[in-house]
């Protein structure tokens, strides 16, 4: 996939979360519910069946009481910018890497649903939808007509709400302008975050808040030693959370919690 | 069955091979091109009437001198109007201009009861599809011809063709086409550039 | 009353016993095709497969099928290429064991699906870089190849035979017999590598995940190793097993021991191979990702896993297929080759699931994944279908050429 | 030629091959993957619009903004044939107009463009599956088996509560009417205490609530009333004392926004005083861990440290009264070593904390538990209180003030005939005011009350007490000896299960309603929920109900409320602000403004007005009526061999408890299958407690309390205290709702509530337990 960085563009977006503000609230779960016309299941407390493009996991120092320290760490699709791993390996093209905005598609009508892009994404943000998309009667009028909802059989995941992007394209096309300006085109999930720890905007225009934010010290990536350069960055003060970002070797796995 | 049957059974057709066998054979072949050119597309398509039979001639240049974007507008969010709203035609027929028929359908059985017109889109796009007209019209500077047929000669509205099964318009533009123009036009063919 | 059907002097069963022979094995496909149409109603939701465990059993069936039905272009390669005379006496039969491998393997895929009627975009919208297209490609075009290779031994159908059509079609296919096999043999190349390239590639999951040569990770070749030892013994296996249960001699003893002995070589390469890939991917590969070799074995998929494939399942057969001693004697012969067997589906399952199961996240769970009965309802079949199939050709069609002189009619 | 088997065989090969020569297997290839784009449904397109209303789902008051999609109708009509099922999928009803989303609106105060989870998944309670649709009538007796009801007209609903009610009034017993409302907040809860007090009756109750403790403290201490609200945008070292500041105390979304702000600054201090490990004390600079139920001896040992060493604020004690005695107290019970052993916190930390927010300024300590649903102690409440008066932080910028009234005009004099004064001079059912007077209601004693029978009907707006008064279960038997019960609610819920009557209120989506100054916001504010679309059209504004009940009973009532409907009175309400010509409405000065109807368009635009708080240090009498605040110990609290541990309840932002509507679809995957799995709810437990019981995670298990048992598994946590089980309130709902119903269990019935000696209140936020493995 290296030809991704061959393509001149103005563009390419991706996503801070700053943990330190991050109360694990999951305002930014329910925005990306709704925007993105997620169906509720009656019992979601399976969560391997449970789909949730913008997962907020729950880690922990696991200190003793009363040294115990919980945090959240929001989990979208870290939209991969290297050898981006779903990518490469749908044998249809169903998804791919879009070199004008770094964001990685997934097209529902066009997956077969061999899941082996489920098994390739080392984050888990890709799922697949195991049941038909059922709406109680009435609750399908709060559907979003800017998003396809997905059908039975298919693997869906975090689109960076792409179809902002295209809506936000279209308002600057009409008023004459190619390019769109910082904070014009933002995910939902950032858009809800009330302690505003979500940064989302296009990292090449050095003007932009999120530009500013990924040169922070305090700034790190999840899973970085796969080399997969996923365009989603973190902060935090906090070394643990740090620690808990990557595999490192003699440091024991503990910290998941949900 | 007994073996003998069997095998005189196949030198009886080796026999055979010169004569009515290849007519049988040429047959067969008319009869699937007829049924499949001829007759399965009846069946595979219904035809729906539009509701009011348009006359985009006489709204056009040679009539009422409205050029396309009269009609079919941009939105300040940037998106297409597409076909228009009973608003934008109660602007001249809040009540009945002429003696058309059609006129009079528009204005006793829409205008009055200001119920809004079940158009039917001939180039109705499936949702997994973003069609940006602002991209083609605004950005690229597409005339509305490049894509659509030239409606100002049309003074009529056709039926439009809808496969019974998947819902789409016989005329929707198939994926290749954009692909193909695209290509052309060195425009990213990249799936989120169209797909939602 | 199908004495006609059956090849001339060959004993073969009563109708009436080979009839509710079939009907037991129909029964159990029955079962299996009407749980097949439950799962393509309901949706995969009826499986226990989810969204860590996006592969399980069909998959790991898939494979294991795939790698024993290699024994067909493998010996067909040593029969026509090589030129191995003794092999003769069971490509017929090593065909029909890779076409109904391959069959089911394609089976169970489109079941596997989540969209089956889109099956076909594998073939009008590939992805040259997806290994699984590679796989699509391949294993389709293989099993046709297979299908070319069993259909002439079909025409030799004696009532068949006898229409001219069949006669000359089935002859010139003779002919044509050893392209086809090299053709074959090359397909199959690439498609047993491609699906151990499949895990190789998915350099995000540090289980899986292997360095390579050009575009293929080490798994490419290691698969086409385990395929071309392994298969072999499956060919072997079944032959013996075939005879056990018709209590004839099929094909002479020599063919087998042949078969055996280029396998237990073979093997006796592919352990070392794989023993020297697991010590650089624990030494070198997995450091790079920050893990060590302990942390990818937790209960219950630990070490005792790596120890049965490549030890009880690797070396043990390897060492009794090489002595000619033991490999010449039956129960050995039957235990190594099954082992063997054994040991290929194994490792097809651990490179599936046990790949899913490794958190890559530090702070993730580990999970276990365990086949809904609907999932081991479908897999199963595979053996029924494999019944009915080979008990069809054995009694109808000249399947075994020595079988004749091996049972010379008693007077 | 006749037709011969080969014959046949040819035609069918020739067809073969002309069939591959049409478009037939071409287009069914192509079709059959178009028709799976069938299985999933095509919402209706069409052009949006946005507007911005105020989300009342919590006290919060967040500004939101909803996306609403015309539905350009028509197309559905035409779509092609295919499987029933996915007609049904696919071809969905054309709605007029739809709201597909909710976000914070960026232009609001409270929330500054934030929203937190419940309040972006309003949406499901505008269109769920819970809603009532038309007024209901009981068919079969209460206490009969299952709830069954008829659809009634309003005019049948309204005749016959009025009817009961004028019967009731006729008796001369207007004061055996109880009402029971959430809140006292806001004008529909004004206009319904107004109409009970002009038909006869005091006994218009609200639910339990941490505000309680506090306006009691309050008008003790300062001899004020009114709401208490922190300054902590401004405040440098926040000293919380339980409240879940980060998971739903008070005004959400503004607390999360204030600590957003926090972490860039980087300059203030949050110490989080709290048994177990929440998120707020996760999140906070520093967790003291102190025993349940010692918060005052903590607080008082603090308090002794910082007068000891001098280092209190003198002006600010200059303005206080009884600091002598105070001081005194502290000296003789409150030093760091004694507390440290009441409280499990050493005495160098305790010392520590008390310099560091002594020093720091400004400084503000916060009482609070949870999210604040529950009444708590006086004693608690008024030693951490005064330590605010020791650091100079009442009523001081950064310190806690006393939100200002919005200034709406006032209500005209109440006129009341001879049966109303009759009723009103009663004594209050639920026994307000206990050994002083106040006017805080006490709504724990109504299962008593209902018991005794002294309550002829009841009314309940908008609350649940069926599920959320402690002992919840034991309410709802007392309900059933209530002869009349009437519920006004939009979805249906325990307490309407248990009516006789239930009105179907519109929702905050569909109708206008002022939204009172957010809790815990330190200045005043004041926007509109706006009938932003009608889902339900039956459903009516609670307000009109009163009203046209009002007029129905006529004379005295009926004159006392004159308003033809709730939008009339609001505007003449909004009037007062006007003319009080204070605050701001977006960027524009109330002052600056032509005419009340530019406020009345501005607040239906959406706008806020809002007031910035009059800041100016005040000061507090630390011994009121000669009473200091010490710690009065719960009985409850103490260990027995029968109950070695104590159940304490905690609140999830994900899981709504008490809330105008219950959790949503949407949340219910924020859940964590740590709090709940398929139908169990999971206690934390720390895992050393649990190990002694044999307890392995996800173990079922009991936890027996004095007042009844609840069926659990165990969650290990080594968050938890140990010999501490923590239980999340707002689950075990019995409402009908699929999403909800039969998950996990009801806290609230094993809540055991202590009265507190001095107020009389219910402190009711845990209870003794024993911790069983089945």
């Amino acid at each position: 996939m290296s030809e991704h960085h061959e393509v001149a563009s103005k563009e390419k977006y991706g996503m801070v979360i700053d943990l330190d503000k991050c109360t694990g609230c999951g305002a930014c779960t329910v925005a990306c519910l709704s925007e993105n016309n997620h169906y509720v299941r009656e019992d979601e407390s399976d969560k391997l069946h449970s789909v949730t493009w913008m997962k907020v996991y729950k880690v922990t120092n696991g200190a003793p009481f009363p040294n115990t320290k919980v945090a959240f760490l929001p989990r979208p699709c870290m939209h991969c910018d290297h050898h981006t791993p779903c990518v490469s390996v749908c044998p249809v093209m169903a998804t791919d890497y879009n070199p004008l905005t770094g964001i990685v598609s997934q097209i529902y009508t066009r997956c077969i649903g061999c899941r082996y892009c489920v098994g390739a994404c080392p984050y888990h943000a890709r799922y697949f939808n195991w049941w038909d998309p059922v709406w109680p009667e009435g609750m399908h009028k709060l559907l979003n007509p800017d998003m396809s909802p997905r059908m039975r059989g298919v693997v869906e995941k975090c689109s960076f709400c792409n179809h902002r992007q295209q809506k936000a394209k279209d308002k600057a096309y009409v008023e004459g302008r190619k390019e769109l300006k910082d904070g014009e085109y933002v995910t939902a999930c950032a858009e809800a975050c009330p302690t505003r720890a979500i940064t989302f905007g296009n990292m090449k225009d050095p003007e932009s808040a999120i530009a500013k934010l990924i040169k922070s010290p305090r700034a790190f990536r999840l899973l970085e030693k796969l080399g997969t350069e996923p365009k989603v960055y973190y902060l935090s003060s906090e070394s643990w959370i740090r620690e808990l970002a990557d595999n490192a070797l003699g440091r024991k796995k503990t910290g998941g919690l949900a | 069955m007994s073996e003998e049957h069997a095998t005189s059974g196949g030198r009886e057709g080796g026999h055979k091979q010169a004569g009515g066998g290849l007519g049988m054979l040429a047959a067969g072949f008319v009869v699937a091109i007829v049924v499949g050119w001829l007759l399965y597309p009846a069946i595979v398509m219904s035809s729906k009437p539009q509701p009011i039979n348009f006359n985009h001639k006489v709204h056009g240049a040679e009539g009422a001198g409205l050029a396309c974007d009269g009609c079919h507008t941009f939105r300040e969010d940037g998106s297409f109007t597409g076909i228009p709203r009973l608003d934008n035609c109660i602007q001249c027929h809040e009540s009945a201009q002429g003696e058309s028929p059609d006129e009079a359908k528009l204005v006793e059985q829409y205008v009055t009861p200001n119920k809004e017109i079940p158009w039917l889109s001939y180039s109705y796009q499936p949702l997994c599809v973003f069609f940006s007209h602002a991209a083609h019209v605004k950005m690229a500077q597409l005339e509305c011809t490049t894509c659509h047929e030239d409606m100002s000669k049309s003074s009529s509205s056709p039926p439009v063709k809808v496969y019974r099964i998947s819902g789409y318009s016989k005329d929707t533009m198939s994926m290749e086409e954009c692909e193909d123009c695209h290509a052309k036009k060195g425009t990213s063919n990249a799936c989120f550039v169209c797909h939602k | 009353m199908d004495r006609a059907w059956i090849p001339e002097g060959v004993q073969r069963c009563s109708a009436g016993a080979f009839f509710s022979w079939m009907a037991l094995w129909l029964f159990v496909l029955g079962a299996a095709v009407s749980t097949a149409l439950l799962i393509l109603w309901k949706g995969l939701n009826q499986t226990n497969m989810n969204d860590y465990f996006g592969f399980g059993a069909w998959i790991t069936v898939d494979l294991g099928v795939i790698a024993l039905g290699a024994g067909a272009f493998f010996s067909g390669f040593l029969t026509y290429v090589v030129r191995v005379k003794e092999l003769k006496a069971l490509i017929n039969f090593a065909v029909i064991i890779g076409f109904i491998c391959y069959s089911s393997a394609l089976l169970i895929l489109t079941l596997d699906i989540g969209q089956p009627l889109r099956g076909w975009f594998g073939y009008w919208f590939p992805n040259i870089h997806s290994m699984l297209t590679e796989v699509i490609f391949c294993i389709t075009l293989y099993f046709t190849v297979l299908t070319i290779e069993y259909v002439p031994l079909i025409l030799e159908n004696r009532k068949i035979y006898a229409n001219p059509v069949a006669h000359t079609l089935s002859h010139n296919f003779h002919e044509a017999m050893a392209i086809f096999a090299a053709i074959g043999t090359f397909l199959s190349f690439f498609h047993q590598g491609s699906l151990g390239g499949m895990y190789g590639v998915m350099y995000a999951r540090p289980f899986a995940f292997r360095e390579g040569f050009f575009v293929w990770p080490w798994t490419f070749f290691l698969f086409i190793f385990s395929a071309i030892s392994t298969g072999p013994t499956f060919t072997v296996l079944i032959t013996m097993i075939l005879q056990k249960v018709t209590k004839k001699r099929l094909v002479p003893r020599e063919s087998l021991s042949v078969l055996a002995k280029i396998a237990g070589w073979l093997l006796c390469g592919y352990v070392i191979a794989k023993t020297v890939d697991t010590y650089y991917w624990a030494t070198q590969l997995l450091p790079e990702k920050g893990l060590t070799f302990a942390e990818q074995y937790q209960a219950p998929y630990s070490m005792w896993l790596p120890c049965v494939e490549i030890g009880l399942c690797g070396v043990i057969p390897a060492i009794i297929l090489i002595i000619r001693r033991l490999r010449e004697n039956d129960k050995w012969l039957v235990l190594a080759c099954a082992l063997a067997s054994i040991g290929v589906v194994l490792n097809r399952f651990i490179f599936t699931v046990q790949t899913l199961a490794i958190p890559v996240y530090p702070f993730d769970k580990w999970y276990t994944y365990f086949p809904s009965w609907q999932e081991w309802v479908t897999s199963l079949a595979v053996i029924a279908y494999g019944a009915l199939i080979i008990s069809l050709s054995y009694r109808y069609l000249p399947v075994f050429p020595y079988e004749r002189d091996l049972n010379p009619p008693a007077r | 030629m006749k037709l011969d088997r080969r014959g046949f065989l040819k035609f069918a090969v020739g067809g073969a091959i002309g069939t591959l020569a049409t478009p037939i297997p071409w287009d069914m290839i192509d079709e059959s993957a178009k028709f799976t784009d069938l299985w999933a449904p095509e919402p209706a397109k069409g052009p949006s619009s946005f507007v911005h209303s105020t989300c009342r789902l919590c006290p919060g008051g967040c500004g939101i903004t909803l996306r609403l999609v015309e539905d350009k109708s028509g197309r559905d009509e035409w779509r092609g044939w295919h499987h029933k099922e996915f007609i049904d999928r696919r071809r969905l009803p054309a709605v007029p107009l739809r709201a597909v989303k909710i976000a914070g609106n960026p232009e609001h105060p409270i929330n500054q463009g934030g929203i937190c989870p419940l309040g972006a998944a309003g949406l499901q309670l505008l269109y769920g599956t819970n809603r009532i649709t038309t007024p209901l009538k009981r068919t079969k007796p209460r206490g009969e088996g299952e709830a069954a009801w008829e659809k009634i007209t309003w005019d049948e609903a309204l005749n016959i509560v009025t009817g009961k009610l004028k019967e009731i009034r006729e008796a001369g017993n207007p004061h055996t009417v109880a009402c029971v409302l959430d809140n006292k907040k806001g004008l529909t809860a004004e206009l319904i205490d107004r109409f009970f007090r002009a038909y006869g009756s005091p006994n218009v109750i609200a639910m339990p609530s941490q505000e309680d403790v506090e306006t009691v403290g309050l008008s003790l201490m300062q001899g004020t009333g009114g709401h208490l609200a922190y300054d902590m945008e401004n405040s440098k070292y926040v000293l919380s004392f339980g409240a879940a500041l980060l998971e739903g105390w008070g005004a959400p979304v503004h607390n999360m926004i204030v600590f957003g702000k926090w972490q860039e600054a980087n300059e203030h201090t949050l110490v989080q005083i709290e048994p177990n490990c929440s998120i707020t004390a996760s999140k906070a600079d520093k967790w003291l861990a102190v025993k349940p139920g010692t918060e005052a001896a903590l607080a008082l040992g603090m308090a002794n440290v910082i007068v000891t060493e001098g280092l209190y604020d003198h002006s600010s004690v200059a303005r206080c009264q009884g600091f002598e005695g105070f001081k005194a107290l502290l000296e003789s019970e409150y030093d760091p070593r004694k507390v440290s052993e009441i409280t499990g916190i050493p005495a160098n930390v305790i010392a520590n904390t008390a310099r560091a927010f002594a020093v720091t300024r400004p400084a503000v300590a916060v009482y609070g538990r949870g999210q604040g649903v529950m009444s708590g102690n006086l004693a608690e409440f008024m030693s951490i209180y005064s330590l605010n008066a020791l650091v100079g932080s009442i009523g001081a910028k950064g310190g806690v003030v006393v939100q200002r009234e919005v200034p709406f005009s006032s209500w005209p004099a109440l006129a009341t005939d001879a049966v109303a004064q009759q009723g009103l001079s009663q004594p209050r059912i639920d026994g307000e005011g206990g050994e002083i007077k106040h006017g805080v209601s006490m709504a724990h004693n109504l299962t008593a009350a209902l018991k005794s029978g002294a309550v002829n009907a009841l009314v309940v707006h908008e609350a649940n007490p069926c599920y959320a008064l402690p002992g919840a279960n034991k309410f709802e038997e007392a309900a059933a000896k209530v002869p009349f019960v009437v519920a006004l609610t939009s979805c249906m819920n325990e307490t309407a299960r248990s009516a006789d009557i239930i009105l179907p209120v519109a929702s905050y989506l569909e109708r206008l309603e002022d939204v009172t100054s957010a809790a815990r916001v330190p200045y005043a504010s004041m926007s509109l929920t706006r009938p932003v679309l009608a889902n339900v059209p039956e459903a009516r504004h609670p307000g009109d109900v009163f009203l046209t009940l009002a007029k129905a009973m006529g004379g005295s009532v009926g004159s006392s409320l004159p308003w033809d409907n709730f939008e009339a009175l609001l505007k003449e309400k909004v009037g007062g602000i006007f003319a009080s010509r204070r605050g701001r409405i977006g960027d524009q000065e109330v002052a600056m403004l032509g005419s009340p109807d530019e406020l009345w368009e501005g607040l239906n635009a959406g706008k806020c007005w809002y007031e910035d708080p009059v800041f100016g240090g005040g000061g507090l009498t630390f011994s009121p009526q000669g009473r200091t605040p010490r710690l009065e110990p719960v009985s409850w609290m103490k260990a027995s061999r029968e109950f070695p541990m104590l159940l304490v309840a905690y609140e999830n932002i994900n899981i709504a408890n008490r809330r105008a509507v219950d959790t949503l679809p949407y949340l219910t995957k924020n859940i964590d299958n740590i709090v709940l799995q398929k139908h169990d709810l999971l206690v934390r437990v720390n895992p050393e407690t649990a190990g002694r019981l044999r307890l392995l995670e996800g173990d079922a298990a009991t936890v027996q309390c004095p007042a009844g048992r609840l069926s659990v598994r165990v969650h290990m946590d080594v968050g938890m205290m140990p010999d501490v089980i923590g239980i999340p309130l707002g689950l075990g709902h019995s409402n009908d709702d699929p999403f909800l119903t039969g998950k996990g269990v009801n806290a609230y019935e094993v809540l055991e509530p202590e009265l507190d000696p001095v107020t009389g209140l219910a402190v009711w936020w845990g209870t003794r337990a024993k911790l069983i493995k089945v």
